[in-house]
């Protein structure tokens, strides 16, 4: 039982067109898998769906960042179809991402949801619970078209899972076994992500084996990752 | 009536169910010994209820860490890669469909595959534990069990007299004197322990069993 | 800000009578918070509610563990109105625990939900998800009088959240912020209650400072603490 | 009109409702400026939706680390007693009513208290982040922001004209002229800006303002 791959391109190698894939995209660049993101764009597929906080994040050159790279590439290289975020634009509108200006096109497709109800939906998918009531968002636009219920008085969306067919994580330490351990951060919706795809890849700094990662400090046990790449 | 097989040999006939690299539960009783004997080589990760994947054998006396313990409260020893989590997320993984195989004991199977084991109504009250989850959330459920209750009585029946802890959940029952799979079509006979023909296991199974037609001998 | 408490008596002085209290209590004695269950016997309150995995498990004894007490003696004391759990007796029904014989009397409320759901109702409660739907119990007795409904093909039952006053938590160190982390298996219902009470305390085994414990290494953040109280 | 506050002083103002011990999340904007500005002595924790609790001050040059950012990308200073922890974790603490006191920005604010925020209608795509989770979830919300926009129009509306974050979540709006607390009442004005007076303030805003009895100058 070993589930490291050899490469970010074997890794990714059955990302067919049409797939729906998980991938973290918050503020920063370091909980990016940009390795299996570059290797994405390489294999090609498209029709995309990305579920994501962002939808691409340009900026990342100016910090020095060795690989620059977040899903923004994906946009770029019109791989995606659809997705599915809370935060899809740059925060300045004079500076359009990729996804943006796609959009404005309508090249694009786009399904807003709050981040902590995008965080719980991700976590109900790989936690086998269909659907769950939430005061996030009742009363605003995002409620529109959805079940509302008043539980103690309060009004309730309705919300539904998230499920993938690819999780890509980024992780800091693997072992052979798959267990995970992330740093800081960066943890975010990595966690969660690992959890709810059919095909769970890890892009990490470091394979060790079985117990190199205590049994306390395993943040995503093995039995959510299918394979693990060295960077 | 030929002789029945013990609880070992029950568990010995299961261990060989268990696919290389699977996660496996296993409840209370017989299935807790479907560990001793996986076949040489082969690996399975264990998840526990009680929070933890990859655990290891049972402790022996001297050896026990209050906080290391599986879902009947018995010690465990722990093991490289194994992990904790909460109960939350222990059950993430069960009703999130990761869990490959869960072995569970019972009281009455039906032939649709209806698992009864949480509550003799005679007693009034029961302990659902996990069941209910691993009934509902694991790929593939089997059955460890003796073929008949203590009174001689079919367990394995047309429907459940006792309350259900999940419908239609059952994949296989492995008992001690059979080995039957369930399906959509009703009961088929696979297996039968030495010495028994299939008119005398179906002389103590209340459903019908269909045999199969390449009907076997279990091994071990 | 320091929530160290000096005495368990001190810690669960305002428990009330009627109280809803949460408190571990899996099948061994690493998790369940002894010494605030004896504070609480000497408190007195009645009329409890308990919410907990078990109704008490009066088998420790022979374990040779140095204090043998589970909420078994908050049942015999007769404090007890009301227990939600998943596995409430004995595994053997010739060894009936003091709940089952107050049962068995009528004197004494029970509300069974499998393990998993119980799990999962509490993580709602913590987390301000008021409902959610779960394959698991449909079909069966579990599901009797609740909403069900299909998704996916699936019938799913709607359960609701757990809340308590109080969650009394077996820890095994705290910092003086709260923070927590657990000894193995006796994280798994602690590290749930400890999110979904308005008071909860924590019995642990060491008080370090801030830092002391590793920020990767937090299992429990001390958002959710109040008091803390050193064995 | 008199002289309005700069952004660090009504982040100034604010640091002074955040109670001691408080669990408090600082939105994008003026509201991470408040975090250089608690009273002496005073000790809050901070929550952050990028997954960390008791963060410290940002990073200075040189200081950066990747995997320690705030919600809007900026880096981070660890400090003792800080915890990690993932997207649903650091959500349920917002959703779940633990956080204390929850600092905002806004595009308008109504007199019913409801909050729009995130979207700015000719743009036809707007990012929703943590907001409504924040205005849904928290105790209390507190609102810092500039009284006009930059075209000179008020924020403080009868009604929101923008899409709503969060209906009649917003407990006290703090501007650059002046503090007014929301209530099932309406708006009360508690303190104006050095120099400005409450017909001033009324002025510059849509919604009706009454005046509370013990009207102050908003102090630093």
């Amino acid at each position: 039982m070993n589930k490291v791959v050899s490469s970010f391109a074997e890794a990714v190698a059955d990302v067919p067109d049409g797939a729906v894939i998980m991938m973290d995209g918050f503020g920063g660049p370091g909980g990016m898998p940009q390795h299996l993101i570059l290797a994405l764009r390489d294999n090609g597929a498209k029709g995309l769906t990305i579920i994501s906080n962002t939808a691409g994040l340009p900026d990342f050159g100016s910090l020095g960042v060795a690989v620059a790279v977040t899903h923004n590439v994906l946009m770029e290289n019109g791989q995606v179809r659809k997705v599915i975020a809370s935060f899809p634009v740059s925060a300045s509108p004079a500076r359009p991402n990729a996804f943006e200006l796609l959009y404005r096109e309508g090249k694009i497709e786009l399904e807003l949801s709050p981040q902590g109800t995008l965080a719980e939906r991700i976590r109900a998918g790989g936690a086998g619970i269909p659907a769950f009531y939430t005061p996030t968002g009742a009363g605003t636009p995002v409620a529109q078209g959805k079940e509302v219920r008043t539980f103690n008085g309060r009004a309730c969306v309705l919300e539904h899972a998230l499920l993938a067919d690819f999780a890509f994580i980024r992780a800091h330490q693997a072992d052979t076994l798959g267990n995970l351990s992330y740093r800081g951060t960066s943890r975010n919706f990595n966690a969660l992500m690992a959890t709810a795809a059919r095909i769970t890849i890890a892009e990490v700094d470091e394979v060790m084996e079985p117990g190199g990662i205590g049994p306390e400090a395993i943040m995503t046990p093995g039995i959510y990752v299918k394979r693990i790449v060295k960077r | 009536m030929p002789e029945r097989l013990d609880r070992e040999l029950i568990a010995m006939r299961v261990a060989q169910e268990l696919p290389e690299g699977a996660y496996v539960n296993l409840g209370i009783g017989i299935p807790t010994l479907v560990s001793q004997f996986l076949p040489p080589g082969r690996t399975v990760v264990y998840h526990s209820e009680s929070g933890v994947l990859g655990y290891g054998p049972l402790a022996g006396q001297g050896q026990e860490d209050i906080d290391l313990i599986n879902a009947g409260g018995q010690f465990l020893l722990p093991t490289p890669g194994m992990a904790f989590f909460n109960s939350a997320e222990g059950f993430a993984m069960v009703r999130g469909g990761h869990i490959d195989v869960a072995v569970m004991g019972a009281f009455q199977v039906s032939e649709k595959g209806d698992l009864a084991n949480w509550m003799l109504p005679a007693r009034g009250v029961g302990n659902i534990g996990g069941a209910m989850d691993l009934a509902a959330g694991a790929r593939r459920v089997i059955v460890a069990m003796e073929h008949t209750d203590p009174q001689g009585k079919p367990k394995i029946v047309r429907r459940c007299a006792y309350p259900i802890t999940g419908p239609g959940c059952v994949s296989l029952i492995v008992t001690d004197v059979a080995v039957i799979e369930v399906s959509p079509a009703g009961l088929t006979l696979l297996e039968v322990a030495p010495g028994w023909s299939p008119r005398e296991v179906q002389e103590i199974t209340e459903a019908h069993l269909s045999v199969a037609r390449d009907l076997r001998e279990m091994g071990f």
